[in-house]
């Protein structure tokens, strides 16, 4: 089980929950989790969602385990220049 | 419709080519002979990245026709190192970081030359306007005004 | 699209007047190129000065100095007998565009541009420059300021062509000066200019003075109320507030991407003076 | 691929010295080749034709009489490239862009292309295509896009983020929110608030080299693509797309990049030259004039912000909000929800919130630029921040540094911080000798702190170990400021071999796997982390070789100082082996070296910076001057420090600009009145000062050397650096970017 924060607008799309638990091991296992639990996340998730693990963002690994006691926000995927 | 014939030196060679009227040195350097160190960055004489010198005055070729390089002597970038030894200015400028891009290194090392031609120990300001026609995006002009300022040293023997 | 370069004024004229479709003198291009890159005109001919050996001489002649219309402003700028007769000219030329531009453009064509804005014509204006004029119906001599009749529009009928301009040998203690503003250091078109011309009496107040704004009009302006305003005057803190208001009130400029109607106005009145100035130091005023 | 990139404290050889870079001399003598001066045999010259109107459906488009010009050999409208995206919206709107569709967006938008034979005769051709518009209102301006009144881009589109979803449709695509804490308890806390409204127009990255590709499409669906680009790999994806080609047919090669900076990551000619290409049977050669670049290619937002800002009178700030409202151009982006998140983050606050609003106007499509969005909105607060402490009564660094974000912060986008370096920054520049050197009259001082993400993201790096023992690094990352030079470093430190023993290359699509962008300063950052997993591979198979010519284990063979050497007193008289030395008995050893790596580099950390400027102000005129401007920046660790410096120098001159002169200037009639460097006033030489710089390296823990990326953080202070400044020079507090002089001129008489 790990605690889940999102950013305002996935929060919106999550029935306004800020904050929710999830039991998952992986941010693969954590977005289907919450693809199952939220149907209207799949879009953010389709569009591409990174993930804050104690402050440091992955992008793009499914594989990446969530540790129990870390500190996690979901937050959109951006572009740079 | 027959092109325009021109006899010209450019870098010390005789040159000639054939151009339609409207064209201009600049297209005839990059698209005639294959000289692409003279770039264009707006065609309109606002950012020097086509800087060339013609009868040593420094000009935009993107403001020169084709056809007016008749009997005059253009040199280019081209034509600035002396075979393999890299002029001061080359030099300093590849010492001094004084590029990133590179697009508008071209432009800026000839008129650079041309600045020191005419004043061989310059003030920073002095540098600073002299390079006004040359637009750089990339360094905020500091390490390529320290470059000019230490090649014009060096080539004064200081 | 032709271009030719003759040889003799007689052949450009000829050329010029019997040519069919769009004929364009080509004598810096700084501005004839652009137009023709940004497809504003397409030329049938192109009648290319340079070659024309008297076009491209400054000469100094009791009288004062002849610039022929195909000489470089950087040219102007090595001139020293010039550059200390007309400093306010020189420097207005000099101004033009940069170095690189510096080496191809000519006061005549910046003229004959007839943009507001041209740098170096308040400053000709200012110095009562006049312009030689060959057609094929002889020559004409004309102001400058008769030259230009509207933004992109001249007085040249078809077939002429502006010989060199004319600058009058200085009386002593005169001084002339030119200033722009520009929100760069370089680069920039004018948003508002002033040229000043003035010649100090005996008594070192300003016995005589012209006074032209750039870019506040369709024409460059020559603005007699300023001049009014100064002479007679050591350009005292009165004559210089005075200077300012004709020039701000004689401006009538347009918003543009540039600037506004009202930064104009102010701002003419302030190059004025500070134009003034310098003119007036020049002329060994104290 | 049990690479671990955790920061381990070393000393360098290598990295952190200041080598020549390896493109110097092709880049002095003018044989460094850009988009524009490749040729392919037998190319043709493409032109394209570009609306003149802000808004219009097109009727109909009649190329007859251009396919009849002699010379011309293809013209190509939206008809050539048909919809494959499949309902992928973004994709769309690429394609939307490149070519306009039913409707043209924005003044510029392409609407038919042409290839002939030669410029001439392709620019005859545009002139013949005769396109029927019906010409629609128009809006540009944000705010005005935003009223129920205003003319209308989309029917389909309705604000995306709000709830209940809207009926009606409008320009306001997408509503964004970030934040946390109650700010209205915050606010009522608050001894003291500032609260303002703030406008920031559109700028261009305004790179010198203008757009260019050269495009081969043959008739077995293969096809190449040379171009000047800051991701070929991500231009290769989507022309592939767009065309319906396969992607590993499509061989994009990444010419030297003449400036990027975000401008270079979006198509806009690329599908268009190969669809002329595929059409005309021949190579095609496009390149944009520099007006099209500037109507029709990658602006920025233009933008409107409301910041309130609350505090004790000890100077705790209690509560900060802001609205953002971003143009888009014609299609939805990420834009304001960029800003939404960056704009607090240099601070510690228990009460924040930030909404964005994506608005659509008939404007082109906003592209990324150097750290994109996040200028605009530190302009907003940074400039609020400032107000709000000479309110207090506190000095402006010190207000900032009591309010400072720092370790175990939670970020105002989200997140827990890790180690950041805004505090160290903050620090540096209230010991900084500017901060303490006179100013005469009209003249003041302001400073400004600025914030961006940095990226990792997908890479791939090939080491090739030469005969010779010398050393090939292939990257795929374009280097757009040094790159190859910083690479070849950290494969020399990594190795343990000289710099100049390492050459490095930017690999074509075909010849390496897929790699991002060089976005988001990811460059350095992600293809270092390949490439030292790279040369950690390349050392394990040398440390074998070097068992198999030893006849040892290969436990007993270790890797220093660039030399195999035999550990343990059994193996004591072997003498160390070279690089040189296994690399030439590699063809008896097991055949050539290499090391590879593919990886995804997280952790990218992020980074601040804290800016000084000096104005001086000419109150007759408006006119500002620049007359000092200092960049204090994290670097995590500078690899090459000319070059950071370079990226710091370069980013603030870009600011600078934005800041004071550089805008998109709209006439009623929706055409761009400025589309070159005449009007469109990017900083020359004679207006800038040198640009005085100080390195800070704070570790980023996720990255072996602890580098964190450079390349964009530097533009977002200039903005409010420069307000801040000017409003300590004359006493008025400039809300409008640029602060132009007829803008301060009327903010003065005001007063």
């Amino acid at each position: 089980m790990v605690e889940v924060r999102l950013w305002g607008s996935l929060a919106a799309a999550a029935g306004g929950e800020e904050m929710l638990e999830i039991e998952a091991e992986t941010i693969r296992e954590l977005f289907a989790r919450l693809e199952e639990r939220y149907p209207a996340l799949k879009r953010f998730i389709d569009a591409g969602i990174a993930v804050s693990i104690d402050g440091v963002i992955y992008r793009d690994t499914w594989s990446k385990e969530l540790p129990r006691d870390a500190e996690i926000f979901l937050l959109p995927r951006i572009a740079g220049g | 419709m027959s092109g325009i014939a021109v006899s010209t030196t450019i870098n010390g060679d005789d040159v000639e080519f054939l151009c339609q009227a409207e064209e201009t040195l600049l297209e005839v350097l990059r698209d005639r002979l294959g000289l692409t160190g003279a770039k264009e960055g707006c065609g309109t004489g606002d950012c020097g990245a086509c800087s060339v010198l013609v009868d040593d005055r420094l000009v935009c070729s993107c403001l020169v026709l084709g056809a007016e390089a008749e009997g005059r002597n253009i040199e280019t970038i081209e034509g600035m190192a002396d075979g393999d030894k890299l002029h001061p200015l080359q030099r300093k400028f590849i010492e001094h970081a004084a590029l990133q891009c590179g697009i508008c290194t071209p432009g800026f090392l000839i008129a650079a030359k041309d600045l020191l031609a005419k004043n061989a120990d310059p003030t920073e300001e002095e540098v600073r306007f002299g390079l006004a026609g040359n637009l750089c995006r990339c360094t905020g002009y500091d390490k390529i005004v320290r470059a000019v300022l230490d090649a014009a040293s060096e080539m004064r023997g200081a | 699209m032709e271009y030719v370069l003759p040889a003799s004024l007689n052949d450009a004229i000829g050329l010029l007047a019997g040519a069919k479709g769009n004929a364009f003198v080509l004598a810096g291009g700084s501005d004839l190129l652009v137009r023709m890159k940004g497809d504003f005109i397409e030329p049938d001919l192109i009648v290319d000065i340079k070659g024309i050996g008297e076009l491209a001489q400054i000469v100094q002649t009791a009288d004062g100095f002849t610039v022929g219309s195909a000489v470089p402003c950087a040219v102007m700028g090595e001139n020293t007998a010039l550059r200390k007769a007309w400093p306010g000219v020189v420097e207005a030329a000099n101004l033009i565009g940069s170095k690189q531009v510096q080496g191809r453009c000519t006061i005549a064509g910046n003229l004959c541009n007839a943009s507001p804005a041209a740098d170096s014509v308040p400053a000709l204006v200012a110095a009562g420059a006049r312009a030689v004029i060959a057609g094929p119906s002889g020559k004409r001599t004309i102001a400058v300021e008769d030259v230009p009749t509207g933004p992109g529009k001249t007085s040249l009928a078809k077939g002429e062509i502006v010989e060199a301009i004319v600058l009058d040998k200085r009386p002593s203690n005169s001084g002339d000066a030119y200033l722009r503003f520009i929100p760069r250091t370089e680069m920039d078109i004018a948003v508002v200019s002033a040229g000043v011309n003035l010649t100090l009496g005996a008594d070192g107040a300003v016995a005589s003075a012209r006074v032209a704004l750039g870019a506040v009009a369709a024409t460059v302006l020559l603005v007699s109320e300023a001049a009014d305003a100064i002479v007679g005057t050591r350009l005292d803190d009165t004559a210089m507030e005075k200077l300012a208001q004709a020039c701000s009130a004689a401006a009538s400029p347009i918003d543009d991407k540039r600037g506004t109607v009202h930064f104009r106005k102010k701002v003419a009145g302030v190059l004025a003076t500070r134009a003034a100035r310098i003119a007036y130091e020049r002329a060994g005023g104290k | 691929m049990d690479f671990d990139p955790s920061y381990t404290a070393q000393q360098f050889k290598s990295v952190g010295t200041r080598p020549l870079r390896p493109d110097g001399v092709d880049k002095v003598t003018g044989r460094a080749r850009y988009g524009a001066d490749f040729n392919m045999p037998g190319q043709l010259v493409g032109r394209v034709l570009r609306s003149p109107h802000a808004h219009a459906i097109i009727r109909k488009i009649d190329t007859s009489k251009a396919e009849a010009l002699k010379g011309v050999k293809a013209v190509v409208t939206a008809a050539d490239l048909p919809d494959l995206t499949d309902g992928d919206a973004d994709l769309y709107a690429i394609l939307s862009n490149c070519m306009a569709r039913d409707k043209a967006f924005y003044d510029g938008h392409a609407v038919a292309a042409v290839a002939a034979i030669d410029a001439r005769t392709a620019r005859r051709a545009l002139k013949l295509i005769e396109i029927d518009y019906e010409v629609l209102p128009h809006v540009t301006d944000v705010d005005e896009a935003m009223k129920d009144s205003a003319p209308l881009l989309h029917e389909s589109v309705f604000t995306d983020g709000v709830d209940p979803a809207p009926a009606k449709p409008s320009n306001v695509a997408r509503r964004s929110q970030y934040g946390h804490g109650d700010v209205d308890a915050g606010f009522a806390d608050a001894d003291m608030v500032v609260e303002r409204t703030y406008r920031t127009e559109q700028t261009h990255q305004g790179y010198i080299e203008p757009h260019a590709c050269v495009a081969s499409v043959n008739n077995d669906g293969t096809g190449e693509l040379w171009v000047c680009t800051q991701g070929h790999f991500v231009y290769r994806q989507w022309c592939a797309d767009l065309l319906g080609m396969d992607v590993s047919k499509l061989r994009v090669t990444s010419s030297e990049i003449g400036g990027g900076f975000g401008g270079k990551t979006h198509v806009w000619a690329e599908p268009v030259a190969l669809a002329l290409s595929r059409k005309a049977g021949r190579p095609v050669k496009l390149v944009m004039s520099r007006d099209e670049v500037f109507r029709a290619s990658g602006p920025t937002s233009a933008t409107s912000i409301d910041v309130k800002i609350g505090a004790k009178k000890d100077g705790t700030i209690t509560a900060a909000s802001a609205t953002l409202r971003y143009t888009c151009g014609p299609w939805v982006g990420m834009w304001a929800e960029l800003g939404a998140m960056t704009a607090f983050a240099p601070y510690d606050l228990k009460n924040v919130r930030t909404v964005g609003y994506e608005v659509l106007v008939n404007r082109p499509k906003v592209s990324a630029y150097r750290a994109p969005s996040a200028p605009m909105a530190a302009f907003a607060v940074e400039s609020a921040v400032d107000e709000l402490a000479r309110k207090i009564g506190m000095d402006p660094v010190d207000f900032r540094i009591a309010n400072v974000a720092k370790e175990g912060t939670r970020a105002s986008y989200g997140p827990v911080y890790g180690p950041i370096g805004i505090g160290p920054t903050l620090e540096a520049v209230k010991e900084h000798p500017h901060m303490k050197a006179p100013l005469g009259k009209n003249q003041g001082r302001g400073m400004a702190c600025g914030f961006w993400f940095n990226f990792g993201g997908q890479t791939c790096t090939d080491l090739n170990i030469g005969a010779d023992g010398t050393v090939t690094i292939a990257v795929g990352t374009v280097d757009v400021g040094g790159s190859r030079a910083s690479l070849s470093m950290v494969a020399a430190e990594e190795l343990g071999i000289p710099y100049e023993q390492v050459k490095a290359i930017v690999a074509d699509t075909s010849s390496l796997g897929y790699n991002d962008m060089t976005d988001g300063s990811r460059g350095t950052f992600s293809s270092s982390m390949a490439t030292i997993s790279a040369a950690r591979n390349a050392i394990r198979i040398m440390r074998a070789r070097a068992a198999q010519m030893w006849g040892i284990p290969v436990e007993d063979v270790v890797w220093e100082e660039g030399h195999a050497k035999a550990a343990g007193a059994k193996h004591g008289n072997l003498p160390p082996l070279s690089v040189r030395e296994i690399a030439a008995a590699a063809g008896n050893t097991g055949g050539p070296i290499a090391g590879h790596s593919e990886l995804v580099a997280d952790g990218a950390g992020v980074s601040f910076a804290t800016h000084i400027c000096d104005i001086e102000v000419d109150p007759e005129t408006g006119q500002t001057r620049v007359l000092r401007y200092t960049v204090v920046q994290d670097a995590g660790k500078a690899v090459h420090p000319t070059y950071v410096e370079g990226q710091y120098q370069g980013g603030a001159a870009q600011g600078i600009g934005w800041a004071l002169n550089e805008e998109y200037i709209y006439g009623k009639d929706g055409r761009l009145q400025n589309p070159g460097f005449l009007d469109y006033r990017i900083p020359v030489c004679s207006d800038l000062p040198m640009i005085d710089t100080q390195i800070l390296e704070i570790p980023n823990p996720n990255h072996p050397y602890g580098i964190r990326g450079v390349g964009e953080t530097s533009i977002v202070p200039p903005l409010a650096a420069i307000a801040n400044a000017v409003s300590n020079a004359v006493g008025v507090r400039m809300t409008h970017i640029p602060m132009s002089p007829p803008r301060i001129l009327a903010a003065l008489e005001a007063e």
